[in-house]
């Protein structure tokens, strides 16, 4: 529909799918490797280095180049892992995140389909590369594979629920704008939600939904500071330590294009989008520069913040996100509902959400602050005791008393 | 007569004793022991009452008093569940009886020293289920009043009883309150068919059963009655349950207890389910036979004194269905008499038995011997209770089974021959034991006992009077019976033979 | 669209194969896995109800039946896990009939 | 859509209450916890109160989910009462015994929310949702020791078997809902009608190939729907066959827990399953009575056999509170199609039942937990001479197993007296005379309990006599009072539950006029 | 119905034979982390159906759900079983008997759903899919109590399980 709309001839569906499914394929490798590409560029010029310069110019052709020697490389599993949960993972852990694509609006009228539940399918597709993750985990036999599988699924869950409360603050925003219009129904539809964002973007309306969703996002992608699943210093890699060749690729691929993904979504859902910010109505091309540019901010600001922030211990993380940002998700959609059913306006909900997130701040801080305050000897520098391989046999308790 | 509210009292005065009993704190058991002693006074002066002011001219259900209950539960009929109370002429000297039981049960338990104040509860519950069961007028209430006499003796006998107790204990509940199964359901039975929408006895008295279903359902409450009647093949739970029940609960239960069963019988079966009692009353009769000889004959092998009592009790409760089964006016009027002339009997037996064993804590015949030395007035009340026992003139005991013989020889001769021979093995026992133990030689090992309590002694008199009474003037009794007897449905009157109450130009 | 009939079919046997599961299986999170699979049968059965029967009915109580159905799962599956787990740490087992102290 | 909210304040207010509680105990660390008890239980007596004067006239729906009808306000009452002594007989357990105290009330308090929205649910999707918020509380509750094992072995098979059932009931609905197109019990009732007519005719014809099944009428998926939704509600009241998780539940709980199951759980169970069956699916009742009428014969003479050979007082309990839903079905099976007011009168006789054995069952629990409360033991054995160290419990204990037993002056004969006789009414004689052989064999072991009281001497290293806490001992008192009077004088209560029955049978009675009018 | 076979029901086909496979696999699998893969196999063609169905709504919490559900389920099937270290007897001993049960329930719900007449429409064109804002608004008017309840249940579930769950000072 859209492709063929852009290439101004009609052409059979089947046609028009497998044009769409090559235009994903594309984008995607093109997107990993631009993204390698960046990061190593960026966390260099962080660290005083120049990174890749040989290949290529300025090191441009680094990506390919890692690639091709993924590619060349024994595909090697090991003798004790599980036969189908090893080899199966990384096409579990990609798969979704490659479905992911569908609801995606990069212009208002380039996507693959404008689906009227687009949130819900993107959170419900993404969730499920989890899948992999701890199938890749179990079937290594490896213990720090298992480790950082259980962690990668723990923190994925743990910080998609406040995730998806914020998504659903949004979307109670849209809702509320767009039955102005007429359509409160459409606000399930990511390009909707674009479409909405001409002269406001959410960002204003929400900054704490903002906030929560960039800080979930990074959970979710596993990139620091929240990269314990995969941290080297403490589980060698994680839950694909055993992985080589392509397959390591893949899992390195879905993590990117999940990467660029979620990017995408957080520019849409509060950056505006392909909008320009004062309302014009801007062509196509423009479009695409202004997704781009707002996408490309956000990617420098998740990369640098890799390098910027150091890595937090598991509890922490756990605790971070059930116990400040859920509530803090909750009051927000409270907070939304009140002051929509009784028709606030939108510099109300703004405020409300922008006070909100001064307190998280506050909360925040008053919490390091008093932490501090009890001094270093109770700062655990090793994770808690990962009990959960190494319980005893336990011999059960002797029959009793209650 | 219209004081139903005499029969109220019969089931108020020990209900209030009861609860005040419960106030009591246990530790004044004088206190407990005298509440008992008054309620049962009380009672017994109101059965005394009863007796002598049902008017036996008129004969019938007098004293009628009927409340509304269980109402509104459209399946128990328009007037659902009434309590309703009324005293025939058999009744009457039911309520006697059990006035006169109970209050002498209460003084021979006034030795109880071990939680007195459980004991009288539990006694004044089982006191107040037997007057239940003789007034009632309802089969809901009859039903209710027959398990709460059931229901104590369990507690009764395993707190206070002995020898083998729990076993005897549970036997004897679980055959009593099996029995009441099958009065249960065919209560039910006789309620649905009747359709008339009401548990009132006297009006379903009113309604023709259909002889298919009277044949069918007479069974379940005779069975089930009989169960407590010690019928034949079902009376085993009766001497194990006198051996290990305690001095009271013994009399309570041989002397009154085991009535409820025969009473029942001419309740629930041959006044409701007349119809049924052709195809049945000869079984009852052949089996209350057979308990007879084969209570007589169990008693002569016994040693122990209560085994003795409890399987002549047997025997005599074979003689009161025996007379029921005769279904002629003089054997029913016979068993009734002979529900009172045991009960009486046997409470005294129990009552000196009792006597006996708080002081030697054996009850077995071989080890007695020559207690006349010691014990004379035990000897002198235990002979004459062993006298009514075998059915001597004069005393209670040959007027009733006089009756009961009269009545079979004319519908079953063979078995008056039964019957007489059975009580001529009771004059084998009762003789045998009143030889071994009471007179014979003295066995010095019983050098310190001493006679009996004046409590015991007070309980024997009230007990004897009635026997004697009975005995040379039981005119009170036939007339209220006789009359009351001769209306049952299907009896067949033969007035032509001998019969007491003729003595009295009626 | 299928013939309702046949979604019918197809959900009993999704059903029974739960069932099957629920009847054979002693670990406990298998057993939960199979009451799962039969939770799914029923939700599968409401939809097609109301998806085939809404034109008539004019109600879709089956699709918002089938929606909590899916949320009582998850919840379920929460508790139970927690059951399990503190059934794994008293005794070291999660196989219900290792789990036996009392009779079964 | 108009909602009337107001309706449903008490439940509103009881979960406020619940969150409360928790959210107190989290604030006062340190006051003595016994006291969120106490505040629960006067909390609970409040709305108790408030709720009987406030809605007992009320007859009105909310939305089409909830019924707030005579029934329902009797069952809130009846509910709040069953938590409100299982609360005052818990305080001193729990506080000896385990530990959050805050949520294991606040539980209480949810499970007690789930009980009132079944009884007043006029819709399946609402009922199985309440059931499910009462089931779920039950779960954590059975395992709330989490540190024995027995607890969480007990919840951990509840868990899974409760699980299982709810998800064949649930495939009962689906096809109700199916054949009927609605959940709403009103509008199930004639579609009932319609489609369980001449069902047995409906399959010969199938299974005879003729292929002649009527277009328009043959639905016995409705059948095979409700046998479904029997059995799933046969696993939440513990009918046998169902019955598996009934004794591991009851040993494995907290023992407040054990009572709370034993009466909240099943009466809440049973008021759902009057309401379905009396407003739904009473016009075909002739075609589910037989398999309850097998259930409940089965679950008597079954549960009794079983009880019969136990050790544990809490697993006899169990057992005795199968057979005693076997009493209960007999209730159910009393229902009549052609007789509405039979049926209505059937139903009153379930619920007096149902009240009379709860009120005795936690009048046995509350004995035993100021028992264990001393004693830490629940064996029968472990029960003996206590009616020399504390006569006043072995009393309440005589008296309620007595009741049980069906044995007069006690609650227990007359209910069972008039439901045997709604069954015998309705022409199921052969059932009633199971029912009262089984309360026969049931005499047995309540004996056995009695007899380790009453018999024995006191064993052991602790034979003193011992106090029971004020409240638990006033609770005792009044429920054995309770149990005397259900006993001796049940008119009064019966007339409340006539006239909260009534409503069940509105529908019944319009279409059986409609029926009667062609 | 429309005659012929339409590619929504090879569609259908597909994903049921799908389905019912995954869900032998589930109650057969001889390792607990299959019979959990097998499941979200199964979870995704039950999906799929739902799909077919036009209600993406349900499709998508169906995913939503237990894609997380499930995950956490196979994770502590992980850690609870350790299947790989000791191989336990994944079934009980009344094997056949349960069998033999399903196989009976099988038949009769297979017997009373052939042998009933459904409503169903006229034609599939009659079908029509389930908006999100119909069920959204039934479920905030009509199922306004449902939907409270399922709050509640869900904030007790999860109390329930963190309490339960988690480690006690006198637990070994």
């Amino acid at each position: 529909m859209v492709l063929s709309e852009f290439a101004g001839v009609s052409m059979p569906d089947w046609i028009d799918a497998l044009l769409r499914i090559i235009f994903i394929v594309a984008l995607m490798t093109i997107m990993a490797f631009a993204l390698i590409y960046l990061e190593r560029k960026i966390l260099a010029r962080f660290q005083a280095r120049v990174g890749p310069t040989r290949t290529g110019p300025i090191g441009t052709l680094q990506s390919i180049a890692d690639a091709l020697k993924l590619i060349t490389k024994e595909d090697v599993r090991p003798i004790t892992a599980d036969r189908w949960a090893f080899e199966l993972a990384p096409y579990m852990a990609f798969v979704p995140v490659f479905l992911v694509f569908v609801p995606m609006p990069f212009t208002e009228t380039w996507f693959i389909r404008d689906l009227n539940l687009g949130l819900l399918f993107v959170f419900g597709v993404l969730g499920l590369n989890i899948v992999g993750v701890v199938m890749a985990a179990w079937g290594s036999d490896n213990k720090y594979a298992l480790l950082g599988g259980v962690r990668a699924a723990a923190q994925a869950i743990s910080y998609e629920i406040p995730m998806l409360l914020i998504v659903v603050a949004v979307v109670m925003v849209a809702a509320g704008r767009l039955a102005v219009d007429g359509d409160a129904s459409a606000a399930g539809s990511i390009n909707s939600i674009v479409g909405d964002q001409t002269t406001t973007p959410y960002i204003l309306l929400q900054p704490l939904g903002f906030f929560i969703f960039i800080i979930g996002m990074l959970a979710e992608l596993h990139r620091p500071p929240f990269d314990m699943p995969i941290a080297e210093s403490e589980v060698v890699g994680g839950y694909f330590v055993e992985y080589s060749g392509m397959r390591w690729g893949m899992f390195f691929l879905a993590e990117y294009t999940a990467l660029f993904l979620l990017v995408v979504l957080a520019s849409s859902l509060f950056l505006g989008g392909w909008n320009w910010p004062f309302g014009a109505d801007v062509g196509l091309g423009l479009q695409i520069v202004l997704t781009f540019v707002k996408t490309s901010v956000l990617i420098v600001l998740v990369i640098g913040s890799r390098a910027l922030f150091p890595r937090l211990r598991i509890d922490q993380l756990m605790a971070f996100s059930w116990k400040v940002l859920l509530p803090f998700a909750i009051i927000q959609v409270i907070a939304n509902g009140i002051i929509l059913a009784y028709g606030g306006a939108d510099w109300v909900v703004g405020l409300v959400s922008f006070g909100l997130l001064a307190a998280l701040g506050g909360l925040v801080y008053y919490i390091m602050r008093r932490k501090q305050g009890e001094g270093a000897r109770t700062v655990q520098t090793t994770p808690a005791t990962p009990r959960v391989i190494t319980a005893p046999e336990v011999t059960p308790v002797e029959a009793g008393g209650d | 007569m219209d004081a139903g509210e005499a029969l109220l009292l019969l089931l108020l005065i020990p209900g209030a004793a009861m609860l005040l009993t419960i106030l009591v704190p246990s530790r004044h058991a004088n206190v407990v022991r005298w509440i008992a002693l008054i309620a049962t006074t009380a009672t017994l002066i109101d059965s005394i009452w009863i007796f002598a002011v049902y008017d036996f001219a008129q004969g019938g259900y007098q004293f009628d008093l009927q409340y509304p209950w269980i109402e509104n539960i459209g399946f128990l009929g328009e007037n659902g569940i009434s309590l309703h109370l009324a005293v025939d002429g058999i009744a009457a000297p039911m309520v006697l009886l059990n006035g006169l039981v109970g209050f002498a049960g209460v003084l021979v338990s006034w030795k109880i020293t071990h939680r007195v104040k459980d004991f009288f509860i539990l006694f004044m519950a089982l006191f107040t289920g037997v007057y239940g069961v003789y007034i009632g007028q309802d089969l809901f209430f009859w039903f209710f009043a027959y398990e709460l006499a059931v229901l104590p003796m369990y507690l009764l006998i395993v707190i206070w009883g002995s020898t083998n107790k729990e076993y005897g204990a549970m036997k004897l509940t679980m055959v009593l309150v099996g029995g009441s199964v099958l009065i249960f359901v065919g209560i039910f039975a006789v309620f649905a068919e009747a359709g008339a929408g009401t548990f009132d006895m006297a009006v379903l008295r009113d309604i023709e059963f259909g002889r298919g279903f009277a044949n069918t359902f007479f069974p379940f409450f005779m069975i089930g009655c009989g169960v407590l009647a010690g019928l034949f093949p079902f009376h085993t739970w009766s001497p194990d349950g006198h051996v290990a029940a305690p001095t009271a609960v013994s009399m309570l239960h041989a002397g009154v207890l085991m009535k409820l069963g025969a009473f029942g019988i001419i309740r629930l079966g041959m006044e409701i389910l007349p119809a049924g009692t052709d195809f049945w009353m000869p079984v009852l009769l052949v089996l209350g036979g057979v308990a007879a000889v084969y209570g007589a004959i169990s008693a002569i092998h016994q040693t122990d004194l209560k085994f003795v009592i409890g399987y002549s009790s047997v025997s005599h409760m074979g003689f009161v269905l025996m007379g029921l089964g005769t279904m002629n006016n003089i054997g029913v009027n016979g068993a009734v008499l002979q529900m009172f002339s045991h009960g009486v009997m046997t409470a005294l037996f129990f009552a000196m038995v009792g006597g006996l064993y708080d002081q030697a804590h054996t009850r077995d015949i071989r080890v007695f011997g020559g207690l006349v030395r010691k014990m004379p007035l035990f000897v002198i009340f235990f002979g004459i209770a062993g006298l009514t026992s075998l059915g001597l003139p004069g005393l209670s005991g040959f007027v009733a089974e006089f009756h009961i013989f009269v009545g079979t020889i004319d519908t079953f001769p063979l078995f008056a021959a039964l019957g007489i021979l059975s009580a001529a093995l009771t004059a084998i026992y009762v003789l045998r034991l009143m030889g071994r133990a009471a007179l014979g030689p003295f066995n010095p090992r019983w050098e310190n006992l001493k006679d009996l309590s004046r409590w015991e002694i007070a309980a024997a008199i009230v007990l004897i009077a009635p026997i004697i009474a009975m005995g040379i003037w039981p005119d009170p009794f036939i007339d209220r019976i006789a009359p009351t007897v001769a209306e049952l449905p299907n009896i067949d009157q033969i007035g032509g033979l001998f019969t007491l109450s003729s003595l009295t130009g009626r | 669209m299928p013939p309702l009939e046949h979604i019918l079919v197809v959900n009993a046997v999704l059903f029974a194969i739960g069932a099957m599961g629920v009847l054979t299986r002693r670990n406990a999170v298998l057993i939960l896995l199979s009451v799962e699979l039969m939770l799914n049968a029923v939700s599968l059965n409401m939809v097609a109800f109301a998806v085939y029967g809404h034109v008539d009915f004019g109600n879709i109580t089956g699709v918002i039946f089938a929606f909590f159905i899916i949320v009582i799962a998850a919840a379920e599956v929460a508790l139970a896990l927690g059951i399990v787990v503190r059934t794994f740490r008293n005794r070291a087992t999660a196989n219900v009939d290792e789990v036996n102290l009392l009779k079964w | 859509m108009d909602l009337e909210y107001q309706l449903i304040i008490p439940e509103f207010v009881m979960a406020g209450l619940a969150v409360v509680i928790i959210a107190a105990a989290l604030a006062l660390r340190n006051v003595d916890q016994k006291w969120f008890g106490y505040a629960t239980a006067i909390g609970l007596a409040v709305i108790a109160i408030v709720t009987a004067v406030a809605y007992w006239d009320t007859n009105d729906d909310f939305g089409t989910v909830l019924a707030v009808d005579h029934f329902t306000v009797l069952f809130r009452v009846f509910f709040l009462g069953i938590a409100f002594f299982t609360v005052l007989a818990a305080v001193q357990f729990a506080g000896d015994r385990l530990k959050n105290h805050a949520e294991f009330y606040g539980l209480i308090v949810f499970a007690t929310l789930g009980m009132m929205l079944l009884a007043a649910s006029r819709e399946l999707l609402t009922a199985y949702l309440s059931l499910e918020l009462l089931s779920f509380s039950f779960y954590i509750l059975v395992g709330f020791n989490k540190l024995n094992p027995f607890s969480n072995e007990g919840s951990l098979k509840y868990m899974l078997l409760g699980a299982f059932s709810s998800a064949l009931m649930l495939y009962g609905i689906s096809l109700i809902y199916g054949v009927t197109g609605t959940t709403t019990y009103s509008a199930i009732g004639p579609d009932v009608v319609e489609g369980t007519r001449n069902i047995a005719e409906q399959l010969a014809s199938f299974a005879g190939g003729s292929g002649g099944v009527d277009p328009d009428g043959a639905r016995p998926g409705l059948l095979i729907g409700l046998v479904l939704i029997t059995a799933g509600l046969g696993f939440k009241v513990s009918a046998v066959p169902f019955h598996q998780w009934t004794p591991d539940a009851y040993q494995g709980a907290p023992l407040p827990i054990t009572a709370f199951l034993s009466a909240g759980g099943k009466a809440a169970a049973f008021a759902f399953f009057l309401r379905l069956f009396s407003e739904a699916f009473l016009p075909a009742a002739a075609e589910w009575v037989w398999f309850v009428a097998i259930l409940a014969a089965v679950t008597m003479i079954v549960g009794n056999l079983m009880a019969l050979q136990q050790t544990n007082f809490k697993r006899l309990m169990a057992y005795s509170s199968i057979s005693q839903v076997g009493y209960l079905l007999v209730g159910i099976v009393a229902l009549d199609a052609a007789n509405i007011s039979q049926s209505q009168d059937a139903a009153s006789a379930l619920v007096l039942h149902l009240i009379g054995y709860v009120t005795t069952n936690i009048a046995v629990f509350a004995a035993i937990i100021a028992f264990y409360n001393r004693t830490g033991r629940d064996d029968i054995v472990d029960l003996r001479g206590l009616a020399e160290r504390q006569p006043f419990l072995a009393f309440a204990i005589a008296a309620a197993l007595f009741s049980l037993a069906g044995m007069p002056l006690f609650a227990g004969f007359a209910t069972k007296f008039i439901i045997f006789q709604a069954a015998f009414n309705n022409g199921f004689l052969w059932l009633g005379a199971i029912g009262v052989t089984a309360s026969f064999v049931s005499l047995y072991y309540y004996l056995m309990v009695i007899k380790q009281m009453y018999l024995y001497e006191p064993e052991g290293s602790d034979r003193e006599r011992f106090h029971v806490s004020r409240p638990l001992a006033g609770a005792l008192v009044v429920l054995v009072a309770g149990v005397l009077f259900i006993g001796l004088y049940p008119t009064p209560l019966f007339d409340v539950i006539h006239s909260s029955t009534e409503g069940l049978f509105e529908q019944a009675a319009a279409l059986s006029a409609a029926v009667m009018g062609q | 119905m429309e005659d012929g076979v339409t590619a929504t029901q090879v569609v259908f086909w597909i994903l049921a034979v799908v389905m019912l496979i995954s869900a032998i696999g589930v109650v057969t699998a001889g390792n607990i982390v299959y019979a959990a893969l097998f499941f979200i196999a199964s979870l995704a063609g039950v999906a799929g159906i739902y799909l077919i169905l036009t209600v993406e709504f349900i499709a998508l919490v169906q995913l939503l759900i237990y894609g997380s559900a499930v995950v956490i389920l196979i994770l502590f099937a992980l850690m609870l079983t350790r299947a790989r270290e000791r191989p336990q007897a994944l079934f009980g001993r009344s094997r056949p008997l349960g069998i033999a049960a399903s196989l009976g329930l099988l038949a009769a719900l297979i017997g009373g759903i052939v042998a009933t007449t459904w409503t169903t429409p006229e034609s599939s064109a009659a079908i029509q899919p389930v908006g999100l804002q119909a069920i959204g608004d039934a479920i905030f008017t009509i199922w306004i109590v449902p939907f409270i309840i399922v709050g509640v249940l869900l904030s007790i579930a999860l109390d329930g399980a963190i309490m339960l769950a988690s480690p006690d000072e006198d637990d070994n």
